[in-house]
């Protein structure tokens, strides 16, 4: 099977399946699935292959798709979570309009993002890059109302985003006349530092606003949570990561680490200065997320914070750090998926999620509510779960690196998560059960497996971890970092190794003994809700919840710092460039003569630009 | 040898933990000019607790108690401890700020489906203290670590021996004193016990708790004075290679730690984290910097 | 978004709940959005109990209405029926009868600093506060024979007159009071956390406190130098040289150490009380109980308790019993009104703060 | 405290003062009256309302409603009273001149059955399910309640026995 | 600890927890209560026999009734009782929850206490002093070493009566029965 007739069947499935819902609603659901089925076997088939191809010649451009260790993790996530969430959809979408045009598009997206890793060139990049953008913004409107809005202004930074990376690979073809990554891999390292880093900016504008780095990730909290949960799942856990993949590429594929060491030096260098922005993107989404009433926005601004991590992790730039960025990279994908499709449930049996007005809910759905606890103990990072394994690297690097107020920030930044991943799970699923909840029952199947599977994945890359670290280590190894101590437990190493498995069994022992202990002492009575301590009284029928303003008192300390600026400073700069606009009209006078003075204007701007980047 | 070390520890600890409880309601009771209960008072509590019917409400309310204990047990095994420290190469000191995580998070599992506001309100008091507290644990952590240049907590225990105690250490001192300030807010006893404040949320999370579940929480507890202290005894203090001057230091900074927390009334939820985070973070950051600097 | 309201049950089986009472609490966060105090938990119907009662047997039953400080409550009672009936108490009465109500008073306050720092969290000064108060209770037991319930007044004057060495004793005891008043300063008035959970706490304005019935330290607490002991001498008030202590700042420190510095004042009365002691009769002689019938009429009469002004409006139809009694308790407007004000927008943690330092004692609402 | 008595006579044609010894005043006002009166003393410097008392003259079948106010300064205090008809009593609120009236005037709706109009809140304030005449009326008689209510019920003892047989 | 205590210790561990650890409900049910702070604080210092008050019913066994009982707080006081842990124990303090002491005729108060609740043992007197409570406390030790305060027990074999009553003074209760409910007692 060659990567062509995996695209092949990728896009071709997609409208396959777009004309058969027109027959058969349920002929249709099962294509939908079978197809990323067979996506995720072929992708799976394809391990440990390296190659490169060409497939079409464009404009006299040789437009070719390529395969290694690094695109391969990244396509063997999408397919996972492609074929996940397409089965997630078939009863969260069940009776809503237009679903044929959503599998299209959800289809459409998979395929995409696939043909995104598998580019070798940078044209096909940009043409695939560009389909996942508008697919996304589909989606994300796909609910009309708020959801448009929320999808223009993705849309509209994306675009930004696009310019940006056509800037950079005109720039790069000008240099070097071809567009495959390879070809300018290997000339690369002659450019000057400054030519470097110009690109590098311009590529970091275009993943970061698809990675949602601060500050650049005002898109993501509205387009998070205007999303249908499944495309939810898919556009936190891996949609954003291609972002991720583009640092990658930009950053080690085609600047290298050796080019990229002589970026600048100690904290004036560029992976320093990415650090710094991952690390504030840690700290304030965080505890923007710790704000937020709606479970969906909670884990929107977690996502943002996430990928802070992640980029925190690559941009350091050692062996360990890179392993622990692109580790919390799949650990991502699996637990904010999950928790998507949680919250996707709760939402679909209550009809709503605001975490003031849920409670109690684990009466009634306690599956759903072990799939979001393990979910939410992976977000943490809790022993035993991948997040921890992750982060441990990541801040091992930072501490060793000697990087401490960065590992601060981190590890605040954890605490941080507990704090709201504590409140999504207490909200919605502890305490009192309102009346109007009594009769909600557990999900369906079709949402139950694909969190069992995403939940196993958590757990099992938690205890051993060496699964995927050995495949991370090849990729680090193939971009030049050195090869890391991994065994199937863990790291070993003299400055302090990791070890799962005893991790896992003291936990496992001490368990048992305090399980035996417990059982020792007598039965204990279940009682109902109700049978509660109030100061004597009876409870008060749906009043005995304790849901708003979670977290009073922190709130009312960090609300002064902490809100999103950037936000704030987008919506003053449309509301300006509309005022500007208004003026520029007057611009237009309609003499020739004031044309061709702008034209010469602009033109003089991008000479002085171009001697600039010389200069420097 | 290193067998026995697993069963061993565990239970020492607790010994040395029951013990401090018990003779902590003792010197609280001379200063309170009283005579005061029997050393044994904890463990009679803890056979009655065992002892007594009490109700639950439901699976995860008994699983949470059970995973806070089974946490704090197993933290044990990763702390120096005289000369112990069964799990030695599993991860260092980031492993025992993690593992430091299951009893809160258990107690707070256990508690929400305890369906008692006073237990969410106790619940979100903890975590906003821990959010406080953690600001100055962690610098002292990083400071240390950064210091000794290892995440290994034997490793840092080795470098202190023969007295080069870290306390005494120029640019350890500040962060040594940080820690004896957050001694009590880790230990959740006054003036930082507002998460179980009695008279404000009658107990806050342990509010629905009675018999066996109460006293699991008692030994947990019981664990975690051993873990904070042995945990600064280890840092700052150079451990010990035996277990009875380790026990000795512990009692030691147990009883100065006491003695602040005597005479002060408890804080305010906003006060609280804005102390922590105020001057045993402002010491443990300067330490943190003159590290560097060295 | 729709925002959910907590009704969170404080009381009256709650540590941070001195006395049997209820408040519901209207949360959201950890503010209290409103707060409604439900009472009732301690209502025997004193009154109406009275009017089945003839004069005297209503002695040991007034006394129960507060169980911390029962003395005011004999005292008015006394008062009312003495001045119904026109009988004269006689001088040395009176001063006996002041230097329980000092005494009374210290005991009173001794318990609310108990009561107060165990609230607040402060166990050292709460069980020093207790145990001293427990040597006063045993000066007590010398004088009347009981520990809380002394019913000791009497129409007419005193049960019975000082035992001999009293005077000796009770000096002892101010004097070791006055001793432990700076370990007290260092552990709890003057301790920084105090000020900081106490201070802007609980904070209402002198015209609020007029207008809602506020006495005793309320107003004190204010700024407004208002004290029955004062404005209208009883027992042997008038000759006594004491100053009302008043602070600024409304809220509960200075209410709490209003407090303190009446116990310093009291300490002060009972010194001169032992100093100006006259020598004679300490009762005057009533007609037979069962008998005595007292003319038709009505009186209202107030002493200063150690929580405010304690009046009683007492009604004789001419009968051996009287018609109707009512008492006008402070804990009533300042449990009921101004506790229910103060509450909105408190926080959670300062419940007990609020309702302590407004010296709340639950029975003296219900009665 | 006769100069008062004068200008409220003055004012108020209805009223009547008397001196009830030192300090003490009583101000008898027909039903019509009595807020006005109230009025006018807050305004002449009676801040502060202590009270109201509630007198069932159930021979006159007539309850006495009786307001203690009293100014912040002097010893002065007034007792202003009204009588008004035992059966569906029902009075104006004073919520409007003294802010604290209300929560007496609970009080006396619970116990004596006055229905206070204007009163935003007459809700029972010390008794719980409630269902006798309100207990402080003349004609309540507490011991027979106290008999049927509490001896009725059956002692451990009685139980057993009946159990047994 | 002497030598006879010892081997009671090893022979009757759950019956010696008990009685050495007994930790009181704090509800200031009425009067009685101002006696319970002297107990606890410096001068009595009731922990040196472990009794200390804690917040919650479902950490308490031991429940001092401190005085008369109002039908208000009677529901609060069975409330509170049932919530309980078994082995609990009740001890009525004062004279008014024995027949009502000087509240006899109150309309507002029950007479009887042991009507409703199962009661272990008695402490006379208005009020009764700080010694009287550690009399009491020593003969519910007394009772628990010989296995005689099973008020608990009473309460759940004799449910029906209890609920009986404590419905016939309420009317209807607001929580449904803790036990379930013998065959046509609940009628009354």
């Amino acid at each position: 099977m060659s990567l062509e007739m995996l695209l092949v069947i990728a896009f071709g499935g997609a409208f396959l399946t777009y004309l058969l819902g027109k027959l058969s609603p349920v002929l249709r659901d099962i294509l939908a699935v079978l197809l990323t089925l067979v996506i995720l076997a072929i992708v799976a088939l394809f391990y440990g292959r390296t190659g490169e191809s060409s497939f079409m010649n464009f404009l006299g451009f040789n437009l070719s798709l390529r395969i290694n260790t690094l695109s391969w993790l990244f396509a063997i996530a999408v397919a996972t979570l492609g074929s996940l969430s397409t089965i997630f959809s078939l009863s969260y979408m069940k009776g809503k309009e237009r679903l044929d045009f959503y599998y299209l598009m959800m289809l459409i997206v998979n395929a995409s993002m696939l043909g995104i890793v598998f580019s070798g060139d940078l044209i096909s990049f940009y043409v695939f890059w560009e389909i996942m953008s508008w697919g996304t913004f589909l989606l994300i409107s796909y609910n009309r109302g708020p959801a448009l809005a929320a999808g223009l202004k993705y849309i509209v930074m994306s675009i930004v985003g696009s310019t940006a990376y056509l800037l950079g690979m005109f720039s790069l073809y000008a240099s070097y006349s071809t567009f495959n990554i390879a070809d300018i891999a290997s000339r690369i390292s002659t450019a000057s530092p400054g030519y470097l880093l110009s690109v590098l900016v311009l590529f970091s504008i275009t993943f970061g606003i698809k990675n949602a780095l601060v500050p650049l990730h005002t898109w993501l909290p509205d387009a998070h949570s205007e999303a249908p949960s499944p495309f939810s799942a898919v556009l936190s856990g891996i949609l954003i990561k291609m972002g991720t993949y583009g640092f990658v590429i930009s950053m080690y594929v085609l600047v290298g680490i050796k080019a990229l060491s002589h970026l600048g030096h100690g904290i004036l260098s560029f992976h320093f200065m990415l650090a710094i922005l991952a690390a504030v993107t840690i700290l304030v989404p965080t505890f923007i997320a710790l704000m937020q009433d709606d479970a969906k926005r909670v884990l929107a601004w977690s996502s943002i914070a996430q990928v802070g991590y992640i980029i925190l992790g690559i941009a350091i730039g050692t062996s360990l750090g890179f392993a622990g960025g692109m580790f919390h990279f799949l650990n991502h994908a699996s637990f904010k998926a999950l928790l998507f499709m949680a919250i996707g449930a709760v939402e679909y049996r209550t009809g709503t999620r605001d975490l003031n007005s849920l409670g109690g809910i684990i009466k009634k759905m306690p599956f759903t509510f072990m799939m979001t606890l393990i979910g939410a103990l992976g977000l943490i990072g809790f022993p035993l779960t991948n997040g921890f394994v992750s982060k441990w690297l990541i801040y091992k690097t930072l501490i060793l690196g000697k990087d401490p107020f960065l590992a601060f920030v981190a590890l605040f930044g954890t605490w941080g998560t507990i704090l709201y991943a504590y409140k999504i799970l207490h909200n919605i699923f502890m305490g009192q059960l309102p009346e109007e909840y009594k009769g909600v029952e557990e999900a369906p199947f079709s949402m139950k497996f694909p969190m069992v599977i995403l939940s196993i994945i958590i757990i099992l890359f938690g205890i051993l971890p060496g699964i995927p670290l050995k495949v991370i280590n090849v990729i680090g190894v193939s971009l030049g970092f050195k090869s890391l101590a991994v065994n199937i437990w863990g790291i070993a190493s003299d400055t302090g190794a990791l070890n799962t498995i005893n991790i896992f069994s003291a936990i496992l022992v001490s368990w048992i003994v305090v399980w035996l202990i417990f059982k020792a002492a007598p039965t204990s009575l279940r009682v109902e809700q109700d049978n509660n301590y109030a100061a004597g009284s009876y409870v008060p029928t749906g009043r005995y919840l304790y849901t708003a303003n979670f977290y009073a008192p922190v709130y009312r300390i960090i609300k002064p710092y902490v809100i999103d600026v950037v936000d704030i400073f987008y919506m003053a700069l449309a509301g300006a460039v509309r005022t500007l606009c208004d003026w520029t009209r007057r611009m237009y006078t309609g003499e020739l003569g004031s044309y061709v003075m702008y034209i010469m204007l602009f033109l003089a701007v991008l000479i002085t630009m171009r001697l600039g980047f010389n200069i420097w | 040898m290193k067998l026995a070390e697993f069963i061993i520890s565990p239970i020492l600890a607790f010994i040395i933990g029951i013990f401090l409880m018990g003779l902590s309601r003792r010197i609280m009771a001379r200063i309170h000019r009283r005579y005061g209960p029997p050393l044994m008072q904890p463990v009679i509590d803890l056979v009655k607790l065992f002892s007594q019917r009490t109700v639950s409400h439901g699976p995860i309310f008994d699983i949470g108690v059970i995973l806070s204990l089974a946490g704090t047990i197993a933290l044990i095994l990763f702390i120096p401890f005289g000369g112990m420290c069964p799990l030695e190469a599993s991860g260092g000191l980031l492993v025992i700020l993690y593992i430091m995580l299951f009893a809160p998070l258990g107690l707070a599992l256990s508690g929400g489906e305890g369906a008692n506001p006073n237990i969410s309100i106790g619940i979100s008091r903890k975590f906003i203290l821990s959010l406080g507290y953690e600001v100055p644990f962690i610098l002292i952590v990083l400071a240390v670590m950064t210091y000794y240049h290892t995440i290994s907590a034997v490793d840092v225990v080795k470098a202190q021996s023969s007295f080069h105690w870290a306390l005494f250490s120029l640019p350890l001192f500040l962060p040594g004193l940080a820690y004896i300030l957050i001694i009590p807010a880790m230990l959740g006893i006054r003036p930082f016990d507002l998460a179980s404040a009695p008279q404000e949320i009658s107990s806050g999370p342990m509010a629905e708790y009675g018999g066996k579940y109460l006293a699991l929480a008692e030994i947990e507890h019981a664990f975690s004075i051993f873990i904070t202290i042995a945990l600064f005894v280890d840092m700052f203090l150079g451990g010990s290679g035996n277990v009875v001057y380790f026990f000795l230091k512990v009692l030691v900074v147990f009883i100065i730690g006491l003695l602040i927390n005597a005479v002060f009334p408890r804080f305010r939820t906003e006060q609280a984290v804005k102390f922590l985070w105020k001057w045993p973070s402002v010491m443990a950051l300067a330490g943190l910097v003159i590290v560097l600097a060295i | 978004m729709a925002e959910r309201e907590l009704e969170l049950i404080f009381g009256p089986q709650h540590l941070g709940m001195v006395g049997n009472l209820s408040i519901s609490l209207n949360v959201e966060g950890d503010t209290i959005l409103s707060a409604r105090v439900n009472p009732g938990y301690l209502h025997r119907g004193f009154e109406k109990l009275m009017e089945y009662r003839n004069w005297i047997q209503n002695f040991p039953l007034v006394c129960r209405i507060n169980m911390i400080e029962s003395e005011p409550v004999e005292m008015v009672y006394a008062m009312a029926v003495e001045s119904l009936a026109g009988i004269e108490v006689p001088e040395r009465a009176h001063y006996i009868r002041t230097m329980i109500q000092e005494m009374s008073r210290l005991s009173c306050h001794l318990t609310a600093a108990w009561a107060y720092t165990s609230i607040l969290g402060f166990d050292t000064p709460a069980q020093w506060a207790m145990g001293d108060r427990d040597y006063l209770l045993d000066l007590f037991e010398e004088l009347t024979g009981a520990r809380v319930y002394h019913i000791y007044n009497m129409p007419g004057g005193v049960r019975r007159d000082l035992p001999e060495g009293f005077e000796d004793k009770l000096l002892a005891f101010l004097d070791a009071v006055a001793g432990r008043l700076p370990d007290y300063n260092s552990t709890f008035f003057e301790n920084r956390l105090f000020f900081e959970r106490a201070s802007g706490i609980g904070k209402i304005s002198a015209q609020d406190a007029v207008a809602l019935g506020g006495t005793g330290q309320v107003l004190r607490g204010c700024g407004i130098k208002h004290d029955i002991r004062k404005l209208e001498p009883y027992a042997a008030y008038g000759d006594m040289d004491f100053e009302i202590p008043t602070r600024e700042g409304g809220d509960a420190f200075s209410r709490v150490l209003v407090i303190r510095d009446e116990m310093v004042q009291s300490v002060s009365i009972l010194k001169q009380c032992i100093e100006k002691m006259p020598s004679g009769k300490v009762y005057e002689k009533t007609p037979n109980p069962f008998k005595w019938k007292i003319p038709k009429g009505e009186t209202y009469v107030r002493v200063e308790s150690a929580r405010g002004e304690f009046g009683l409006y007492l009604v004789s139809n001419g009968g051996n019993r009287p018609y109707r009694a009512h008492f006008k308790t402070p804990s009533f407007v300042h449990g009921l009104v101004i506790l229910e004000k103060l509450l909105q927008g408190a926080n959670i943690a300062d419940v007990g703060n609020i309702m302590l330092s407004l010296y709340v004692i639950a029975p003296e609402i219900d009665r | 405290m006769d100069k008062l008595v004068g200008l409220l006579k003055g004012i108020f044609k209805d009223t009547d003062g008397e001196s009830l010894g030192k300090n003490r005043l009583r101000v008898t006002a027909p039903r019509g009256s009595v807020l006005a009166v109230l009025d006018y003393l807050k305004a002449s410097g009676f801040y502060q309302l202590k009270s109201i008392s509630c007198v069932d003259w159930m021979d006159e079948n007539e309850f006495e409603l009786v307001y203690h106010v009293a100014s912040m300064e002097s010893p002065l205090h007034l007792m202003v009273k009204t009588r008004i008809a035992r059966d569906n009593a029902t009075f104006p609120t004073a919520i409007p001149i003294f802010k604290n009236a209300g929560i007496f005037e609970r009080e006396i709706h619970e116990l004596f059955g006055v229905e206070f109009e204007g009163n935003p809140d007459l809700a029972p304030l010390f008794l719980e399910n409630w269902k006798e005449i309100p207990p402080f009326r003349k004609d309540f008689n507490m011991r027979e309640y106290v008999k049927e209510t509490y001896d009725s019920i059956p002692s451990f003892e009685e139980y057993q026995w009946q159990k047994e047989n | 600890m002497d030598r006879n205590n010892l081997i009671k210790w090893l022979k009757e561990p759950k019956k010696m927890g008990n009685k050495y650890s007994l930790w009181a409900v704090y509800f200031s049910t009425a009067c009685g209560v101002i006696e319970v702070p002297p107990v606890l604080t410096s001068r009595w210092d009731a922990e040196r026999f472990g009794i200390i008050p804690v917040a919650t019913p479902r950490q308490a066994n031991l429940f001092l009734i401190t005085g008369y009982v109002t039908t208000k707080t009677l529901k609060a006081i069975i409330r509170t009782y049932e919530q309980m842990a078994e082995p609990k124990y009740t001890i009525g303090f004062g004279s008014c929850p024995i027949n009502g002491g000087m509240y006899w005729d109150s309309y507002n108060t029950i007479k009887h206490l042991d009507k409703y609740i199962p009661v272990d043992g008695w402490i006379a007197g208005c009020m009764p002093r700080p010694e009287a409570i550690f009399i009491g406390v020593t003969k519910l030790w007394g009772m628990i070493d010989k296995g005689l305060a099973t008020g608990y027990i009473r309460y759940r074999e004799n449910y029906d009566y209890y609920r009986g009553n404590q419905e016939k003074l309420f009317g209807s209760m607001e929580w449904p029965p803790l036990y379930t409910l013998k065959e046509g007692t609940n009628d009354g």
